[in-house]
């Protein structure tokens, strides 16, 4: 079961709080949730909401009908409206316009006179904090936790009791949901990715602000101490992946993150990153192109732009993120996999997910393992681009007394340049041939659903958690239906597909682009054409409805 | 011909009489004076005749891409102090590709020699116009002449603050190795830009046009007067071509901004995934 | 019937002075020509040579057996000798070192002798010309045309006196082929784009030196005045691509040029012509990469990276040139498909193709038409992005007293910054359904040899002329093959190639890269496998006689 | 509230306060006074806040890339040098992400109005340090202090030559509009270093902060001493702000030093493909 919350009002209304301290309140309640942010690119005014999906299963979506919405602006009511379920719960300030007549259940709150009150001019979100926690019937006391160890007593104080004004104020009261008694972390996105690196060892992290990957580096910063870790702001994308692929060849785990049009002035530098067999990191959290596109929506639409990016033919892997748990994980594995294979590995986020706030199980370091594979003693044969073997070690400066050359043009063994047409010949074959010893380590799609149904569904990325909730509704209807869930992305995992294929089930590619990237892909790598898409590209992530719709209409057809 | 523990025997592409033979010679020079060895050094290059100096040097070396040596250095210094940076670009892959990375490397005065091969020109590419050829002169591709006026590297690293900024002549070598090894005594930014005959592909600023022109600045001269020299680096041409110690300005290097980086090899810090344990707590509520 | 001529020795040994002349020597007589430059990238020193392949036909590629090798190193004769035909020639230097026994013919010159006699010290070009002239059986008189305008009449006489006395001093003399009675013109791969750039009216090039592009830009750059036109090296490749965008609308045609490298610096500022429906051109002259690559070297690796570079998705049209006549008239329709359709057109060259220098039919330039598609006044319900239309004349500033605006991000009809959902959908749809329209003006690829063969070769670019004189040679041996040539590349055109899909023909492609990577497009775009391949990645061209080893190896099997 | 031609009635998304306000009042005010038409101008940007500009003015319009405003407003000029082009770029745009284009478009010459509006942070993502923020100054992202050296824009033109420099104080909207109608009128780069206060992300270089700072250089000031303009130019924070016309030189514009071009608009210029036969005729042998 699943209960959805809609808060929104303009930039400047702390929905930002509401949003942090909600989620922060129903996990220390046992919850589970997935939170996602809504906003405009501006720092003020504007509308911007989060839309908060509690459950006591663990949430990787939102869903299309809402069963709270907290409103303070109209525009709010007026976008969403026609989303709240027929039991659903308006919780809005004063001078809000309700549809006439309203059919719903509505607990106005005079915010401005509330805050008079308790003196707390700047509370907005305490009021709806309070409002909330009654709606979804909680107990008074869960106010207790409205705690923040950069809060004094006072505010500590004024902040209680404004959201206790509120708790009264609003009379309606949702049946409470079942609770887990698991014990979950809270990370965003972007979080995820951050920890995953750190983790994996991370010692550089270079990027220059674009959002929405900008959190990875607002959260590695607090850290820098701590690890010890350089986070260094870079003049542009071009220095930030230039510099972590000479710090990779120094033998520190690095890694970059922008979005698509900062990976379009890393592009050179991934090529470079690849001759030099030189392990990277790089992160791209995708949001619409092209150029400038939105800043602040969402987009699968870097897929093709990654496969094959920058001049020349190489080596790379990409993996996208199923999920902020996922997120994690892939993270923590792309540089293990970069430094065994000397390869740059490419993570593909995307808005919806990097700003997006979930319960996750909390992760067994212990299980986790770094593997750096460098040379560690002088070896007298050592190449650096040795070609009798695929994977190999490799040698940095100032580890021991062998020294190194890491070249960007066309090499010998040792780094030196040359135009010998075998040498290029057989160098060119090195590399590509890594791709087959990389396949054995790509993780095939995940089957989820009825893995006999005649449809279906194949996603990737983000869509993952949509597309499975489509899968749940259609299970729960009674339906058969399946999903394909690629997390690995590049070399293309081809196994389960296949078997697809040959047992003649109807593939519908569901991705949040145009052209159907991933469709295309698969065309390309098995020669095998998928007729039925679902596609979006409107700047905003995909809901589950929204699939089902498109699903109905096609099979109606 | 006397050997040096940093030759290596690499064919080298650069033409005969090139003033980067002896950059090169310097460099090797004033290394083995400093008592380095290869293992200590890092040579670090972007793209261009000048930036193919690592492959002709026994030491270790990164030859990145065009215009991006400096970020490279940054990179390698952040994961290992104790190596001693070396690059080696050409005035185009310093100032043209490379300008943004120029100013910005400055701010953070990382510990680095910084060697411009000034050569005004465009060499491997054959000739055409670097941001340091001077208004008029003809080149293979300005055949009418360059247009735009030139840039002056050492007037720009002053305005920016550079810690230390110099100039030498690739004609005069023992000069420039004094000042090779000044600069690598410095800890911070040394900025030295090499007047470098390109004898192919520029006929005006030759071996002997640099000879007629450059002084060596006087002994009184303070380089630490921001105003007077940049004054001083406006010079050029008929009124004189100052060379030496052109400016130099305390302040700390990067690395001694780090307030939170104890170590002088972070490649070398030795990490756990359980290490994040704590950031984990935290996200517990 | 064609002879082939190979002349090598060091960088600094005026080989590019022996190609110029012979081959305006040999345009003179009536004669065809290919001529393809194979150098290190270096200045001085190393082993460079050209390759000159003469006919009573137009050639548009080199051959692999030698009919004359004029060697000024011991190399050239290491390298190359194995190719020379059993009645072929050796003209060579003194000190050059010739395989012992030596069952060729040879004339062994003392150019420095020669030299030191005419008082020619700087000569040696005009040695080796006297030479080649006397080999294939030309008059002595053709020596009369050895002139150039920067020369004095001392140094004219010079040089003709020293190429005369080479002329006396070598005996062999080849069978002498046909000649034509056509007019020709003379030129390189880069001037053919350059010229084809000039007929088109482009009035703004800006770009940075990258090899193997460099020469169009030099070419333009000495007609700056006659046309006029400004001709501006950039700071670096982004500087260019914005600088041309942005000239371009403001109404001017504007081009750049570069190779794999530069054009990864171009990749964000692609995506905002097109997002900005700015018409731009521009120019890869691909070279091996990744990376830096080889900047003197060959290959066709590009396709991939520049069919979906830059992030978010967009329309664009890529063009490739099949031979240097090809190459002009691409690049006049480039510009005037660009216009029309206000979409980005890259064109793909090659160093092979754009080093080479050939005979070429002068065109026809009265039938060409300079296409601008632009408002020339004021329409009152102008949209700049007109939602009701696809093709549509564009306002520029300052040619009327509307004002416009040129935005990079997701925009409204008249460029203004929008978030809303629907416009971006439906802009996303227009500017992506132009494909549909493009397409209709998409070239078939050429069926040559013969169209019913079971073999059909399948290639683009430059390959088009070694791969056409490998059909050549199988027809002639009374065998049937056909081949595909690709030139317009993107949007794919599928007609022909779907009808021989359906005929059941067995396709082959022939790419100058390691992945095959039209075949990959065709995968894609019509999920129908190529099973057969004939690939190289060694950073020189094919040639006929790699093609047919290849072809016989693979049919073997 | 006063009307303009040059109002255009989209939505403004800057937050209440904010300099940029008056920045484009100014701007209007000076357009108007100088007798322009919205279609004589061309207002370029790149992107951030300073670059949602040309959106919020009736003009014609170029928001381009993030830190190319000055390669566009480039190929505008070429294409047609009739236009008036004033360029708004923020501090990362002109001096971070475009910093090569800003010491390059310098050297050109060309004729525009570049303004930086220098708040001294990014303002569009959310509060990171920009190239001209004072080092230890804490922002969203350094939040420790910035730990390398500030870039003054001035001190940079300068250094370049840059044929006119100026600094304006986004508080004092008379005085800017007089900067800003010295520019327009000026044949060349004219540069204004626009204090701008974000009162969203800046706390400390308020308006309140500059304006117990700035100080407008006295009448008595040489612009044409360059040292003199150097020195002045490294003033900053307590030792005072110098505001005012701070440097100019005298040189040829970009088209004036275009000699074989005899239009002031190319873009109009008529071509037919038969204009090259001369050309191919050269070809012929
Ligand atoms: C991205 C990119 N653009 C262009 C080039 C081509 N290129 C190589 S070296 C060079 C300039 C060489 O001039 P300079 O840096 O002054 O070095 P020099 O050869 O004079 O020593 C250029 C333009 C390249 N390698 N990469
Ligand atoms: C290639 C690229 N990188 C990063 C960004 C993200 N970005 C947008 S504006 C901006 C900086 C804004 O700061 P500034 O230029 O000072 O303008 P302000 O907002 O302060 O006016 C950045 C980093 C982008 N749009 N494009
Ligand atoms: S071209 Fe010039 S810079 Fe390059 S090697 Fe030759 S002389 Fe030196
Ligand atoms: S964030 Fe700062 S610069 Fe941006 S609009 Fe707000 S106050 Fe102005
Ligand atoms: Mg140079
Ligand atoms: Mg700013």
């Amino acid at each position: 079961m699943r209960i959805n919350i809609l808060i929104g009002g303009s930039a400047g209304h702390g929905i930002n709080t509401i949003d942090q301290f909600l989620t922060r309140l129903l996990t220390k309640k046992g919850f589970h949730f997935h939170s996602y942010k809504d906003y405009m690119s501006r720092i003020r005014g504007g509308t911007n909401f989060t839309h908060v999906t509690l459950s006591d299963q663990p949430v990787h979506c939102h869903d299309d009908a809402l069963d709270v919405i907290v409103a303070l602006t109209s525009e709010i009511i007026k976008e969403h409206y026609d989303r709240l379920t027929e039991n659903g719960l308006i919780i809005c300030d004063a001078d809000v316009v309700l549809p006439e007549p309203c059919r719903h259940q509505v607990t106005r709150l005079n915010f401005k006179e509330i805050l008079k009150e308790t003196g707390n001019t700047k509370g907005y979100s305490m009021v709806a904090l309070g409002a909330i926690v009654k709606a979804i019937g909680l107990e008074e006391s869960t106010l207790n936790h409205l705690v923040d160890k950069r809060w004094t007593e006072a505010i500590i104080d004024a902040n209680t009791k404004t959201a206790r004004m509120a708790y009264e104020a609003t009379h309606c009261v949702l049946i409470s949901i079942p609770k887990t008694n698991e014990d979950h972390l809270v990370m965003s996105g972007n979080q995820a990715v951050a920890l995953g690196a750190l983790a994996a060892g991370v010692g550089f992290y270079s990027a220059y602000p674009m959002a929405p990957s900008t959190g990875v580096m607002s959260y590695l910063t607090q850290y820098e101490t701590r690890y010890p870790l350089v986070v260094e702001q870079a003049e542009d994308e071009i220095a930030a992946i230039n510099s972590i692929i000479s710090a990779a060849s120094n033998g520190l785990r690095s890694m970059t993150s922008t979005s698509g049009g900062g990976f379009s002035l890393m592009v050179e530098g991934l090529g470079f990153a690849a001759v030099a067999e030189v392990p990277v990191v790089m992160l791209d959290v995708q949001r619409p192109g092209p150029a400038t596109g939105m800043a602040t929506r969402t987009e699968q639409s870097d897929l093709n732009f990654v496969l094959d990016a920058s001049q020349g033919e190489f080596p790379r892997i990409i993996l996208s993120f199923n999920s902020i748990e996922d997120a994690f994980y892939k993270t923590f594995r792309a540089f293990n996999l970069s430094d065994k294979y000397r390869v740059p590995v490419i993570l593909l986020s995307d808005q919806y997910l990097a700003d997006s706030t979930s319960t996750v199980r909390e992760p067994d370091l212990k299980a986790l393992k770094i593997d750096l594979h460098l040379v560690k003693e002088v070896r007298e044969d050592y190449r650096h681009h040795d070609l009798r073997t695929l994977v190999q070690d490799r040698v940095v400066p100032g580890m021991t007394s062998q020294i190194v050359m890491n070249d960007s043009h066309e090499h010998d063994e040792n780094g030196s340049v040359t135009e010998s047409a075998s040498n290029r010949a057989a160098m060119n074959d090195r590399r590509m041939s890594k791709l087959n010893e990389i396949i054995k380590e790509i993780e095939e799609p995940r089957l989820i659903g009825d893995p006999e149904a005649k449809d279906i569904l194949i996603c990737w990325g983000s869509t993952a958690g949509v597309v499975a909730a489509a899968v749940d509704n259609l299970t729960g209807q009674g339906r058969s239906v399946g999903a394909l869930i690629f997390g690995d992305l590049y070399p293309l995992p081809t196994k389960t597909l296949t078997k697809l294929i040959e047992r003649g089930a109807r593939l519908i590619n569901v991705e949040g682009n145009y052209q159907g990237q991933l469709r295309q892909l698969i065309s390309r790598e098995l020669a095998y054409p998928i007729h039925h898409s679902i596609l979006k590209y409107d700047g905003r992530q995909f809901s589950p409805g929204y699939i089902l719709k498109a699903y109905e209409e096609m099979i109606q057809k | 011909m006397k050997t040096s523990p940093f030759d290596n025997h690499k064919e080298n592409t650069w033409c005969p009489g090139c003033g980067n033979f002896g950059i090169l010679s310097s460099m090797k020079a004033a290394f083995e004076e400093l008592g380095l060895a290869p293992e200590d050094l890092l040579i670090v290059s972007g793209i261009g005749q000048a930036a193919k100096l690592p492959h002709y040097i026994h030491a270790n070396g990164f030859n990145g891409l065009h215009g991006r040596a400096l970020p490279a250095a940054f990179g390698a210094h952040v994961a290992n102090s104790k190596l001693k940076l070396v690059v080696n670009t050409g005035d185009g892959d310093a100032l043209a590709e490379g300008g943004n990375h120029f100013i910005h490397a400055i701010r953070k005065n990382m510990d680095i020699t910084h060697l411009i091969h000034d050569n005004q020109v465009y060499g491997l590419t054959k000739g055409q116009a670097a941001p340091t050829t001077p208004l008029g002169q003809k080149t293979t591709l300005q055949i009418e002449g360059v247009r735009v006026d030139p840039l002056n590297p050492v007037t720009l690293a002053i305005s920016l603050g550079c810690s230390f900024v110099a100039r030498a002549n690739a004609g005069d070598q023992p000069f420039m190795k004094e000042i090779l090894m000044a600069a690598l005594n410095h800890r911070g930014y040394a900025l030295i830009d090499i007047l470098q005959p390109c004898v192919t592909f520029n006929k005006v600023n030759t071996y002997q046009w640099f000879k007629d022109r450059v002084y060596a600045v006087p002994e009184s001269y303070d380089p630490y007067d921001k105003v007077a020299a940049f004054s001083e680096s406006l010079k050029w041409g008929d009124d004189g071509i100052p060379i030496g110690i052109l400016y130099k300005e305390d302040k700390p290097a990067y690395y001694d901004r780090l307030d939170h980086i104890k170590t002088d090899h972070l490649a070398a810090v030795e990490r756990k995934p359980t290490d994040i344990q704590p950031l984990l707590n935290q996200l517990k509520f």
